[in-house]
């Protein structure tokens, strides 16, 4: 078991967004399904510590990696900037010294910087201000992070939304490699039914609450 | 290719003609500034600040004018060429504004006493750089160049309240600045040599604004072509 | 505390990239100053009590102003929770920012001050003195409105509430600052460096404080 | 012919985003594909009037419903509220007597939002104010103004996004009605392959050129 | 301009719906008022032509905040393209903020100016003179700053730039506003009505020259 919610209870604002949820997050991909407003997203936040519990308990593991529903890159700095920063910033926190020794320095991260733009299809605009992107150049951006964090644990939330096929395609990919490598990685979307083949794992929720 | 080639020469051709004719003038000025004129009854030989002072302030009024005008046509027509008339112009009038503030400064220094004090003509002119800064600021801020043209426009035809108010602030209240001396209803009340010399600069001053102008509307047209060529690459 | 070099460094980077935040906050500075000395006039703005006082109350909203600035770019895109997500993130951020802010409201002082002098045609005693008194001063300012920012990060009404929450506690840190400057002003060496010591302990007192607590005030 | 972009090129900061592209919008559904920064959302916002055009020119209706990236929707209002001040204020500024009247008053305008609010599933949440929805809820609210102000020219921009598969089929189906009503629809998607079953004429663009 | 009513009214009725905007405007007009007085001295402060040169500072910064909060609000999930992308929306838009925030800052103004005449023990010599200045002092405010704060909508270092393009602008209306709101203080009825007088020029030039160039403004 890498992470769990048990017997999760969140409140926001006059709502119950989860009620008693129980989830288990172990190696290989969890789906979390629900309709929209089931509370997927409320129950990734929670896992990684951006929401409080009304009651319940949430595992979080010292390390995670958490991928929201926005692309969560700050205006102002380019790509290769964003994703460099983010990499140092793991490297330096990270109570794993092998963890952070694998994120590589100067020109091992560099280069593996250059890679994840190259294979998000990012290479011309690596170096433009994230916030003159298109909205599937700012969500690849952020899915690069996929490829210079890796992470024992990782949180997408609806990682498809508008993505090009080409790049969805690209999304299936690192998400059958994080299985192969054992990593565990929780998913939430309410469509793609083909994420079940890569699926360990499917949750169904709707209004809060297992379904 | 020909004509833009010929148009190309033809535009070199003035500003270096207008390069050559200020520099000319602004000798003239200063020879006629420093020498010629005689030196204040009251103030001394301080008072040649003022060949530097006065022209400055008036050419600062022209360039924002143009900059109102440039503005306008800009939002009216929406052609390029306004936006690039309007942003030489605010720099222009800027530095020319400053070059007054701090010619005006170094003047009052000695007859007033102080750098600065607080009375209607310096805070009207102070308030006046501050909002042809504005203008600069919020340019240099969006990139979008058609957005860019239409912000600062619309601060462009604002800002030209500006030249009336800190034209006629020293009639308001007890001004400690010069009154209207040159351009008052009933005819300039000054010695005519120092008249004459203060009219040499102020053409002096017109042609230097001119030139850098040429050039600077110049500089930003290629700019904007560049732009506009990327479309092409 | 290792990531906040790291976050300092990057809001740095994307203020360099745009120096015009820089200017316009000096700008807004030197509007502020004129437009109270106006108000008051310019008698009572040159009085040592007055001129640091109005420097000081410019600058405080200055930081402000920065500071919120700061934190709306975190917003966008929800760049914010990236950090929090991470290991250690509340504290770098905190820390990073301190760092960052402290700097950019150090030289929009400096600049700031610079123009004063010359608006209000001040004479200033002992310079040394009057950059010491700065540069403690400026350290409790984003100490404080960092905190204040991040309680009210989501919120309605940020814009006035932020003040509301930060002249009160800044009121001893302005008292201390603006009798710094002024003794600094009219030349009182010992009394100037009385109160800027009392400025350090602010600082010191209010960065501990917002260390120890960026944790949970960060949402 | 309801709307057209004829040889338009549009400049965002230093890049040409759109190049000297046509676009012709007839009755029915007309479809925008190109991979994620090929120029739709531009396209989109430039026949909305929202984008200067460097040149090249843009025939826009009085009248259009334009629907975004983002869902549009004022935070500090309710759902209903959000709805009813569109309709109201599309009344009132409309040149076109017979549609403000259609738009209806008092009641009939009451039940018209009632109606579109039941229909995309958010009856529970239409008195709550829009910021505390999910992302999916409030692109249902946003999707919501396809049936209270039908319009002669309606512009998508990701319509699917964020929703599950039962809003999916709400929007396929308004698509549909509208086409039947001999309105005009431009939806700009990257993937969503059924679309073209329903699209009277398919556009490609990428690096904002016809491709 | 018929769609200017009901922007007006959704505006307003989000702010009633959320009364926290409200409240920490006049707590900021209170503090600001407070902070400034504690600067130059009660004495000062209470003299006729400086107590209501600092209110009408107040309210200017109150304006700006709660024009900026209006605006944010717009901006969050694109709101205001929807407005934007409707026949006549832009205009619309601008006069229907005109009214809710012209009412609104009234209000402040209102409250603000009570707290003020408490806080420094002033009298009143002409109330009925002092309302007339305040109402129409109000108007020229938004009808400058809205324009202001969408010009640098989508900009960086917006909270800075909107006083500095701001304050200049409103330099006439903040010393005919000043002038007539210290001559009813003092007792002066005509004077007092003769600055109202400018106030109301004033305010419609500034409300005319708004809805014409607010087409070209709001991008
Ligand atoms: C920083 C301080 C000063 C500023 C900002 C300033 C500003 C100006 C401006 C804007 C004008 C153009 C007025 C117009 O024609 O509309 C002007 C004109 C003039 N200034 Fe100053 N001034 C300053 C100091 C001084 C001082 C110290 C003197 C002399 C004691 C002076 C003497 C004059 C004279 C003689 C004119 C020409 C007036 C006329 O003939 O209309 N100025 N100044
Ligand atoms: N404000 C801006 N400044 C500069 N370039 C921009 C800006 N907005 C978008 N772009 C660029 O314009 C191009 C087209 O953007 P647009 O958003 O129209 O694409 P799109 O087709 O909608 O893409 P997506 O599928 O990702 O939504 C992209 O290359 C993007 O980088
Ligand atoms: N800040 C909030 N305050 C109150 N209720 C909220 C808040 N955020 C979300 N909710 C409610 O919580 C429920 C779950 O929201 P959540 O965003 O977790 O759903 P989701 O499953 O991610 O939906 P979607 O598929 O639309 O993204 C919804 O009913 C929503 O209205
Ligand atoms: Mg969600
Ligand atoms: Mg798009």
């Amino acid at each position: 078991m890498i992470t769990a919610l048990r017997g999760a209870t969140v409140i926001l604002g006059d709502r119950a967004v989860l009620r008693d949820l129980d989830l288990e997050v172990g190696p290989g991909v969890t789906v979390l399904r629900g309709p929209n407003g089931a509370g997927k997203t409320t129950a990734l936040r929670a896992l990684a510590g951006l929401v409080p519990l009304a009651r319940g308990t949430c595992e979080v593991p010292f390390d995670l990696l958490y991928l929201g529903h926005r692309p969560q890159m700050l205006h102002g700095l380019t790509v290769r900037e964003n994703l460099r920063f983010f990499t140092e910033l793991r490297g330096r926190t990270s109570r794993a010294p092998a963890y952070s020794a694998a994120l590589g320095v100067g020109g091992a991260r560099e280069a593996r910087i250059g890679g994840a733009i190259g294979r998000w299809g990012l290479s011309a605009d690596a170096d433009r201000p994230v916030e003159r992107l298109s909205a599937g150049q700012r969500r690849r951006a952020s899915l690069a992070r996929l490829d210079t964090e890796w992470c024992g644990l990782t949180l997408l939330d609806e990682p498809f939304a508008e993505l090009d096929d080409a790049a969805v395609a690209l999304v299936h990919a690192s998400l059958a490699s994080a299985r192969d490598r054992g990593d565990a990685v929780l998913v939430a979307s309410h469509g793609h039914a083909d994420l079940d083949e890569i699926a360990g794992r499917i949750y169904r929720i709707d209004d809060g609450r297992a379904a | 290719m020909t004509t833009t080639a010929l148009r190309g020469s033809s535009a070199s051709w003035i500003r270096l003609s207008l390069g050559l004719a200020s520099l000319a003038g602004a000798l003239v000025a200063s020879v006629m500034a420093l020498v010629w004129a005689p030196p204040d009854a009251n103030q001394g030989e301080v008072q040649r600040i003022m060949y530097v002072h006065v022209p400055s302030a008036w050419t600062a009024y022209l360039a924002f004018a143009i900059v109102f005008v440039a503005s306008a046509g800009w939002l009216w027509t929406r052609r390029r060429i306004f936006d690039a008339i309007a942003v030489a112009s605010a720099e222009i009038g800027v530095l020319f504004t400053g070059l007054a503030l701090v010619a005006g400064s170094i003047w009052a220094k000695p007859t007033w006493g102080v750098w600065w004090t607080w009375e209607p003509r310096l805070i009207t002119t102070a308030v006046m750089f501050v909002m042809y800064v504005g203008y600069l600021l919020l340019r240099s801020l969006s990139a979008d160049v058609e957005g860019r043209a239409t912000r600062a426009a619309v601060i462009g035809v604002v800002a030209v309240v500006n030249i009336p108010i800190v034209h006629l602030s020293v009639t308001w209240m007890n001004a400690l600045h010069q009154l209207p001396t040159v351009l008052r209803p009933d005819g300039p009340a000054m010695d005519g040599r120092m008249l004459a010399t203060l009219i040499v600069s102020v053409l002096a001053f017109t042609l230097i604004c001119a030139w850098l102008m040429v050039a600077r509307v110049a500089l930003e047209t290629s700019r904007q072509e560049r732009v506009l060529d990327a479309r092409g690459a | 505390m290792r990531g906040a070099w790291l976050v300092a460094a990057r809001e740095l980077r994307a203020d360099a990239r745009h120096p015009d935040g820089f200017a316009t906050a000096v700008t807004f500075v030197a509007a502020l100053v004129l437009i109270e000395s106006i108000v008051v006039g310019p008698q009572v703005a040159r009085e040592t009590t007055v001129a640091p006082a109005l420097y000081w109350i410019a600058l405080l909203f200055a930081a402000i102003v920065v500071t919120t600035r700061s934190f709306d770019r975190e917003l966008a895109d929800d760049a914010i929770d990236a950090v929090l997500a991470l290991p250690g993130g509340r504290d770098a951020l905190y820390a990073g920012k301190l760092i960052a802010l402290a700097a950019t409201i150090a030289a929009v002082g400096l600049v700031g001050g610079v123009l004063q002098i010359a608006l209000l045609d001040l004479t200033l005693a002992l310079p040394g003195h009057a950059l010491v008194a700065v540069a403690l001063g400026v350290i409790a300012l984003p100490a404080v409105v960092i905190i204040d920012v991040a309680l009210t990060l989501r919120l309605r009404g940020r814009a006035a509430l932020v003040p509301v929450l930060a002249v009160p506690a800044l009121l001893p840190q302005l008292v201390a600052a603006t009798n710094a400057l002024g003794l600094a002003l009219s030349g009182d060496a010992t009394g100037s460096l009385a109160w800027s010591g009392l400025l350090l302990a602010i600082a010191l007192v209010y960065a501990v404080l917002g260390l120890t607590i960026a944790g949970t005030a960060i949402e």
